[in-house]
């Protein structure tokens, strides 16, 4: 199977122009591959993981609710939810069989994800703890020992995590490569059709550039399919569903709290937002 | 891999000599196969060597889908009949005289005694980025050749453009969809019939294809109700040469009037967007309106609304205004005689 | 419909329509041209042509192509010999120049340009191999548009520059021959800062240039002048696109290559091809009977042809190389379009007293073309400016290869200039007829530049006399009055004046009168249906006083012993194979007197010729053309051929050779004098309608008279004023190229794109030449060439009409087409780019 | 010779060698085809289905039944040309622009750079070779050509005649003006239209004498 497709330039050269739009469904199934593994994996095979107990003394500071994502960051979250599936459904319905006029939809949901991206870099850098979502020294050391763990070997229990669980951090940082690959493209690629923003100009990069533009918004695009349906997946477990819930009310209660979070690593007070 | 032209590459030939096998010889080739009407569009695709079909399924020896008859006081035109034979007909020349004058300016007489109706309102644009064979929206690739600070443009479209900024060419399209015509597609399902202003597509819709016509299928009549027999007419096609030169901006209407009164319209352009468009927001506005120039002079002004112009083609927008103003108010002038 | 006649007095066949020899086998499908030729075993080959404007091949790979069943070979630009210098027939050293076209090249200079060729059993084979073929490429930096390359930091279209500056010839040593012309040289050529800012302004910069002349004081000339008009205008490249492709089939046998090609000289050609292979030219034999057409881009046919000629001697096997219409677009020449610039000072009583024109060309890869240089020529013929400078910029861009076209240079002179008077008129409220006739050349009217205070001059000219018929003939008095608008329609009337060199001097005449009494007369001139190459022989049988019945002309091969003539082009054949065939008929004429002397007494003076027969003057014995033959068959001698007359060419003397010994054998070179330069003139009067709401025009009239001299053919005549003009219409209505200037590469190549005339375009109910009908004197029946000044008047009489009907604000290039006319009166503005080459 | 409607029936009754003996038996150019003769580039054949062509086939081609194997894709002008030895039908551009190769099939002129061989089988096909009667008589429309000194270099000639003599058999009595449009499929770059006009005017005329 071709994962790029080539062209002929007007020059007689090969250049990339696409993706092979037959990825379009290989994510799709490797998406649903996964979560359908992964329920079942759950289900069937995972052992309950166990934790560090949590002190007493620690735990007695936490307050009822815990307050996790700002109305702001939620309000972000959402509106970047929006886009990001109209972005999808703009870009890939047409592909597999519903034409439609895509294109003005597309690039406007594209301009609602970078604000929206905009205003969390601002946000998360300026007014939140920039730190809290990229794993750290813990997380690493704490991931090899559930790692043992799970493969049944010897290992310390490793300890709650803080404000996010390492996998919710781990997916970010994809999130993150790959958003920024899209919407950076994305902007870019504006320049290819009519918007009323500046003058229509295809060859603002030479065709070589443009085409592995193109492909890298098409990778990442359809690699958001399988990210996108994860996603989805995980906020409807149960066993996250706390945490969905939260980016709905904007809180959690202290039993969860108790249950996943280590309030050294996650400190929280009545003031705490 | 070099690029060479004009040497028309082997192909399969098959000439069926009935619908049903033709039918059948797409299903069984599926996107290898070519239908081939009069070939004068193909055989551009073919020698150019840009669109290379294993199978080429030749549409002359169907006698079926050739001819004119009359049908509930309207026509049945098979799609295989030639443009000549559309002209000639006394029946078109009687009753839709509007498309026997479009049919007639389009390309030269031979390639009328051979193109086919079918073919003519089915033909790829005219882009010429896009026939020379470079690889832009339209053939499947990601770029607009024909929009770029550089491009060259003069031909193409100020209206309903998505990406692709190409027109459709066809001059018998808009007197069809002026006469109200249907379109009647076989596929394997069976027969299905579409309004003529719904059998093209915009690049909006398909960046591919001109038609809503798919790869299986094959148009085999046109339906002309008697609804729009001996109304009164307008076609105007404005180009740069006499012979063999496509429309920059073409008109087809249709109207009846009474008592000096438009009662009823239809009205269609092409040459501006890549499907021909018909001009509702124009027909709902003048009737029961003086078919003047006044009333003219309005509705040119309501059809380019929206009309966006690209860096050679503004000349398009007023041209329009005026044919379709002159659709309406008529010219004052004799037509040129040569 | 042409209900035209000439009056020639005193000629029993000149100035007398009749049909030409070529006609039934035209008619009948009969007549060969080159790909109608086939050989046992021919191959065929295909090109792969360039896909970039400029680049460079750092590799092939043909190892697939040439792995493939029914491929026979592949001949690159390695395989080509060397640039070679050249010795003319005059003796005259034209040395090897490094930058000249080849038939392939290894660093294209422009899209399409041929890179390599495969010769295969078919050419479905062919194509498939050149599919196979993998080139690596390094791009290198071009420009296709000119006033692009001249820009401050712009591309140059060759590595080493941008402009073409043509040193000046070194001066002749004592003792020596004359050295031949220099080799053009290329410079890197920019505008100033200041001068880029006036481009972007939307005008021309009359910057430095690269060549220019001058002749009186144009300073004081812009003194005296009431007006001073500055304008430009941009004129479009066109192709020649002839009917037949310069498609070519060649064969080796026993050391010599027989050609089967498409030319507008036979005799030309075998020179060329000698050159082009560096073989000596007796080893080259020409075949061209009928050439489908030229129009100055197939001179000497074109250097493609080397390609097969190359192939089947690698192969050894006859190759035909079918080049198709896109190839004819790459190769097939085209007129270089220009920008002109104009200042011009009048007198108010319409007086040209300055004039400043400057020119940008644009050349195309190859060469600098002469057109430039002609521009300033015919315009200071033209309208016989008092004082005037020329200045040119020879701009090198990356588009195909330009050659001369139907008034070369001519034609784009006109077109700038004619605007320039135009306006004049319009300003000082003269006629239109007037101002040119004001300023038309008369006599021996002066051309081009001066060189140490001396101007050549034409050898006659009655341009007054041409503008004083057409307006009569048009009615221009009465349709200057009538109404231009009526409801949607416009009307307007234009006049033009336009002039081109009109014959060439020195070539050769030869014929045999046989014993069966029929003259055979050999012509090396190519067959474009223009007839001349017929015509110009009807001088023999008029001077010889024979039925032209009696006259068999041979053409189109050069086998056939065909002596040194002028190419169908360029307008020379009528004028210069007059000459020569006058020459001739004189040098038979004393040679049938001295052997009548010879048998029947007398001196040869006592004899005259008439009649088939020589005989004594005031009646009495005689011989038959018959008798004189065998009679000379037996003196031998140069009476036969079997002496070779000293002054005529190296291929005529070969010719000579060759028919020795089959009759009395004419043969002569043209020495006739000539005081001045031959040119001839034509007065156009179009008169066209505008539909104002779609900005179409029709040409509705037109009226076209020649100042030629002596007509020889009225019919073929009429068909070269009709087919002419109609070029000239052709660049006034649609005919273009098109670039996209970010590839490099043309989107106008097929007809439907660059527009050449139908027959639906052009006025075919009305149209009327004629002829002022006054012989040039400086020519033996008073004879000089149509093929050119129609075009520029055409072109530009239709431009004035145009802004006659419109206004002056409409357009500042050709073609107008609709799109700038319905612009211009929808926003008050000229409707067109104003300097921007290809769009 | 057999007439071949049904291309079925040409595979059961024509070998190959059988063709090409007619072939030489027709007076064809003895080495048929050279544009398309031996090479291994062809198309795959597939089985036969409804509508499937065969190779040889008998054309009627100025009156002559004429034997021929011709390819798949090729066009009447190459038939003629290559296969036929009829180089009087010019190619000037291929592509339906020009008309130097219009012939006449069934008495309509056509395009033959744009016509598939196969697609004439059974149809009366006239070039510029068949105009003139038997004893080198010329047509009416050749004669008013050559009696008007007609066209210049002449390569659009045929194509212009054939034309011609198609558009006078569906308007006998054409104006000038008709004639121009019935001739406008064809170009001419010597731009002879005028006298083109005049010699197929003359040819109408004689032919109406005739």
């Amino acid at each position: 199977m071709e994962i790029i497709e080539f062209a002929r330039s007007p020059w007689g050269q090969d250049v990339p122009i696409h993706i092979s739009f037959t990825l379009i469904w290989v994510c799709g199934i490797a998406g649903l591959a996964f979560l359908i593994g992964h329920a079942i994996y759950v289900k069937f095979m995972a052992k309950p993981e166990e934790f560090e107990a949590t002190l007493p003394e620690a735990a007695a500071k936490v307050p009822a609710k815990i307050a996790r994502h700002s109305l702001a960051s939620r309000l972000f979250h959402w509106i970047m939810a929006a886009a990001m599936f109209a972005l999808l459904f703009t870009a890939f319905l047409p592909k597999v069989g519903f034409p439609f006029a895509w294109v003005t939809y597309h690039w406007i949901a594209g301009l609602v994800l970078t604000a929206s991206i905009l205003f969390h870099l601002i946000h998360a850098n300026f007014f939140l703890d920039p730190w809290a979502i990229w794993p750290d020294k813990t997380d690493i050391e704490d991931a090899k020992r559930r790692l043992l763990r799970a493969r049944g070997e010897a290992a310390p229990a490793p300890r709650k995590f803080a404000k996010y669980p390492l996998e919710n951090k781990m997916y970010h940082c994809i999130i993150v490569l790959t958003g920024l690959s899209v919407t950076l493209t994305g902007f870019f690629m504006m320049f290819r059709v009519s918007t009323p923003f500046f003058t229509r100009n295809p060859y603002l990069f030479g065709d070589m550039t443009w085409g592995w533009m193109y492909v890298l918004h098409g990778l990442a695009g359809v690699g958001l399919i399988a990210l996108i349906m994860a996603h989805v997946y995980f906020a409807i477990r149960p066993e996250k569903f706390a945490m969905t819930k939260s980016m709905v009310f904007g809180s959690i209660d202290r039993e969860h709290f108790l249950e996943h979070h280590d309030p050294k690593r996650w400190v929280v007070t009545e003031s705490s937002k | 891999m070099a690029v060479i032209r004009d040497v028309m590459p082997a192909f399969e030939l098959f000439q069926p000599a009935t619908t049903d096998d033709a039918l059948a010889l797409l299903a069984k080739y599926g996107s290898d196969a070519w239908v081939l009407a009069g070939g004068l569009d193909s055989f551009d695709w073919l020698k150019d060597r840009i669109k290379r079909p294993k199978v080429v399924v030749d549409m002359s020896q169907a006698s079926g889908l050739r001819g004119i008859k009359e049908m509930n006081g309207g026509l049945e035109i098979g799609a295989m009949t030639t443009l000549t034979e559309v002209v000639r007909h006394p029946l078109v020349k009687e009753h839709f005289s509007l498309l026997a004058e479009g049919a007639e300016l389009a390309a030269s007489p031979q390639i009328r005694n051979q193109g086919t109706i079918g073919g003519n309102v089915s033909q790829d644009t005219r882009c010429w980025y896009y026939r020379s064979g470079w690889k832009c929206y339209r053939a499947g690739g990601n770029i607009c050749f024909a929009d770029t600070p550089t491009a060259i443009n003069r031909e193409h479209a100020i209206l309903d453009a998505d990406r692709c900024v190409a027109v459709n060419p066809s001059d018998s399209a808009p007197a069809l969809i002026a006469l109200d015509a249907q379109m009647v597609i076989r596929g394997p399902g069976g027969e299905r019939v579409v309004n003529a202003q719904d059998y093209f597509v915009g690049p909006d819709i398909n960046i591919m294809r001109m038609t809503v016509l798919k790869p299986n299928e094959l148009l085999t009549a046109i339906r002309i109700p008697g609804t729009w027999g001996g109304a009164k007419f307008y076609f105007e096609k404005i180009r740069d040469r006499q012979v063999w030169d496509f429309p920059l901006v073409n008109i087809a209407a249709a109207m009846k009037v009474s008592g000096g009164k438009i009662e009823q319209i239809r009205m269609a352009v092409n040459g501006v967007a890549a499907r021909p468009l018909r001009l509702t927001a124009v027909e709902s506005a003048v009737i029961g309106k003086p078919a003047d120039a006044a009333t003219g002079e309005m509705a040119g002004k309501i059809a380019i609304q929206g009309a966006v112009a690209l860096r050679f083609n503004a000349y398009k927008i007023p041209l329009m205004r005026n044919l379709v103003k002159r659709a309406i108010g008529g010219v004052q002038e004799a037509a040129w005689k040569s | 419909m042409p209900t035209n006649k000439v009056n020639i007095p005193n000629y029993r066949l000149l100035g007398k329509n009749y049909t030409t020899p070529d006609m039934v086998a035209k008619v009948t499908g009969k007549s060969k041209y080159a790909e109608d030729f086939r050989a046992e075993g021919m191959l065929f080959c295909k090109l792969l042509l360039s896909p970039l404007p400029h680049g460079r091949v750092k590799r092939i790979d043909a190892s697939a192509a040439l792995a493939m069943p029914g491929v026979k070979a592949i001949l690159t630009a390695d395989e080509l010999p060397p640039p070679a210098p050249f010795i003319t027939d005059d003796g005259v050293m034209i040395p090897a120049d490094p930058r000249a076209e080849r038939g392939l090249t290894n660093e294209p200079l422009y899209q399409g340009e041929p890179v390599l060729a495969v010769a295969a059993v078919d050419e479905l084979t062919a194509a498939e191999a050149i599919e196979k073929i993998q080139i690596d490429w390094e791009r290198l930096p071009f420009a296709v548009d000119p006033m692009v390359t001249l820009k401050p930091g712009g591309p140059n279209a060759r590595t080493d520059g941008n402009v073409w500056v043509v040193p000046p010839p070194a001066p002749p040593k004592p003792g020596e021959k004359p050295a031949g012309p220099p080799l053009p040289q290329v410079q890197d050529f920019k505008w100033t800062d200041a001068e880029y800012a006036e481009f972007k302004q939307g005008k021309l910069p009359m910057s430095k240039p690269s060549m220019e002349w001058s002749y009186g004081d144009i300073e004081a000339g812009f003194k005296k002048a009431d007006l001073v008009v500055d304008e430009a205008f941009v004129t479009p490249n066109t192709s020649h696109q002839c009917m037949e492709t310069r498609t070519a089939m060649a064969y080796w046998q026993n050391g010599k290559v027989f050609v089967h090609c498409s030319t507008q000289s036979t005799a030309q050609t075998v020179p060329a091809i000698a050159r082009w292979l560096s073989i000596d030219q007796t080893n080259v034999v020409v075949i061209s009977e009928y050439t489908g057409g030229g129009f100055g881009s197939k001179v000497t046919s074109g250097i493609s042809l080397t390609i097969p000629v190359l192939l089947s001697k690698k192969v050894n096997a006859p190759v035909m190389m079918r080049v198709s219409r896109e190839e004819e677009h790459y190769i097939g020449r085209a007129r270089p379009g220009f920008h002109g610039r104009m200042k011009a000072g009048f007198t108010k009583d319409g007086r040209l007293v300055a004039l400043d024109m400057f020119v940008v060309t644009d050349g195309g890869p190859y060469g600098p073309q002469g057109d430039a240089n002609s521009s300033g020529r015919i315009v200071s013929l033209c309208y016989t400016p008092e004082n005037m400078r020329w200045r040119g910029v020879n701009v090198i861009t990356n588009t195909p290869p330009r050659g001369a076209q139907s008034q070369p240079g001519g034609a784009q002179g006109v077109m700038i200039m004619e605007p320039v008077m135009n306006k004049a008129a319009n300003k000082l409220g003269l006629d239109q007829v007037a101002i040119r006739r004001i300023n038309a050349p008369a006599g021996k009217a002066g051309i081009g530049g001066a060189i140490k205070g001396k101007r050549d001059h034409v050898t006659s000219a009655f341009v007054q006399e041409a503008l004083d018929k057409g307006a009569e003939l048009f009615r221009w008095n009465e349709r200057k009055s009538q109404v231009k608008k009526s409801g949607t329609k416009a009307r307007g009337i234009g006049v033009a004046v336009s002039a081109y060199s009109a014959g060439s001097i020195g070539f050769d005449g030869l014929f045999v009168i046989k014993p069966d009494g029929k003259i055979y007369i050999q012509s090396g001139v190519g067959n474009l249906g223009t007839e001349s190459m017929i015509d110009s022989h009807r001088v023999v049988a008029e001077v010889l006083g024979v039925p032209w019945e009696q006259c068999v002309v041979t053409w189109g091969n050069t086998a056939k012993h065909l002596p040194w003539t002028c190419p169908s082009g360029g307008s020379q054949t009528i004028h210069a194979m007059t000459r020569a065939a006058h020459a001739t008929a004189m040098d038979a004429k004393q040679k049938l007197q001295e052997i009548a002397a010879m048998d029947l007494g007398g001196t040869p003076a006592d004899y005259e010729v008439g009649g088939g027969r020589v005989f004594r003057k005031g009646g009495g014995a005689g011989l038959t053309f018959a008798q004189a033959a065998q009679r000379a068959i037996k003196l031998g001698g140069k009476y036969d051929g079997h002496e070779v007359p000293e002054t005529v060419s190296r291929m005529t003397k070969a010719s000579v050779t060759g028919l020795a010994g089959q009759g009395l054998l004419a043969a002569a070179k043209d020495k006739y004098k000539r005081d001045g330069i031959t040119n001839s003139y034509v007065a156009g009067f179009a008169e066209v309608e505008v539909d104002l709401e779609t900005g179409e025009y029709r040409i509705v009239d037109y009226v076209g008279v020649a100042d030629v001299g002596t007509v020889i053919h009225p019919r073929a005549f009429g068909g070269q004023m009709f087919g002419r003009t109609s070029l000239g219409w052709g660049h006034a209505l649609a005919q273009k190229w098109v670039y996209d200037q970010h590839y490099g590469a043309p989107l106008a190549k097929r007809f439907y794109n660059s527009k050449p005339p139908t027959i639906l375009d052009v006025p075919v109910n009305n149209f009327k030449w004629a002829a002022v009908d006054i012989p040039d004197p400086e020519t033996p029946v008073g004879a000089r060439g149509i093929g050119e000044p129609p075009v520029g008047a055409g072109a530009s009489a239709v431009l004035n009409a145009l802004v006659d009907a419109l206004g002056e604000n409409i357009f500042r290039r050709a073609p107008v087409t609709l799109d700038i006319i319905l612009t211009a009166l929808e926003t008050g503005k000229p409707g067109d780019d104003p300097l921007t080459a290809h769009i | 010779m057999a007439d071949m409607k049904n291309p079925e029936e040409t595979t059961k009754t024509l070998s190959r060698r059988d063709l090409i003996k007619g072939v030489i038996a027709a007076g064809a150019v003895s080495s048929a085809g050279y544009l398309f003769r031996s090479s291994g580039v062809r198309a795959a054949q597939t089985q036969s289905a409804a509508g499937s062509v065969e190779r040889l086939v008998t054309l009627n081609i100025n009156g002559q039944q004429r034997p021929v194997d011709v390819m798949k894709q090729e066009t009447l002008a190459m038939t003629l040309r290559y296969k036929l030895g009829l180089t009087g039908t010019k190619l000037g551009c291929d592509r339906s622009e020009c008309g130097a190769c219009t012939v006449l099939i069934d008495d309509v002129p056509h395009y033959s750079c744009s016509v598939l061989t196969h697609s004439v089988r059974g149809k009366k096909v006239v070039s510029i070779e068949g105009l003139a009667s038997a004893d080198g008589k010329l047509h009416p429309v050749q004669q008013g050509v050559v009696d008007e000194q007609g066209f210049q270099c002449a390569f659009c000639m045929s194509g212009f005649i054939m034309s011609a003599v198609g558009f006078l058999k569906v308007n006998p009595k054409p104006t000038r003006t008709e004639l121009a449009h019935g001739i406008s499929g064809n170009l001419c770059r010597c731009q002879d239209y005028d006298k083109i006009l005049t010699a197929l005017l003359k040819g109408a005329e004689n032919m109406r004498r005739a």
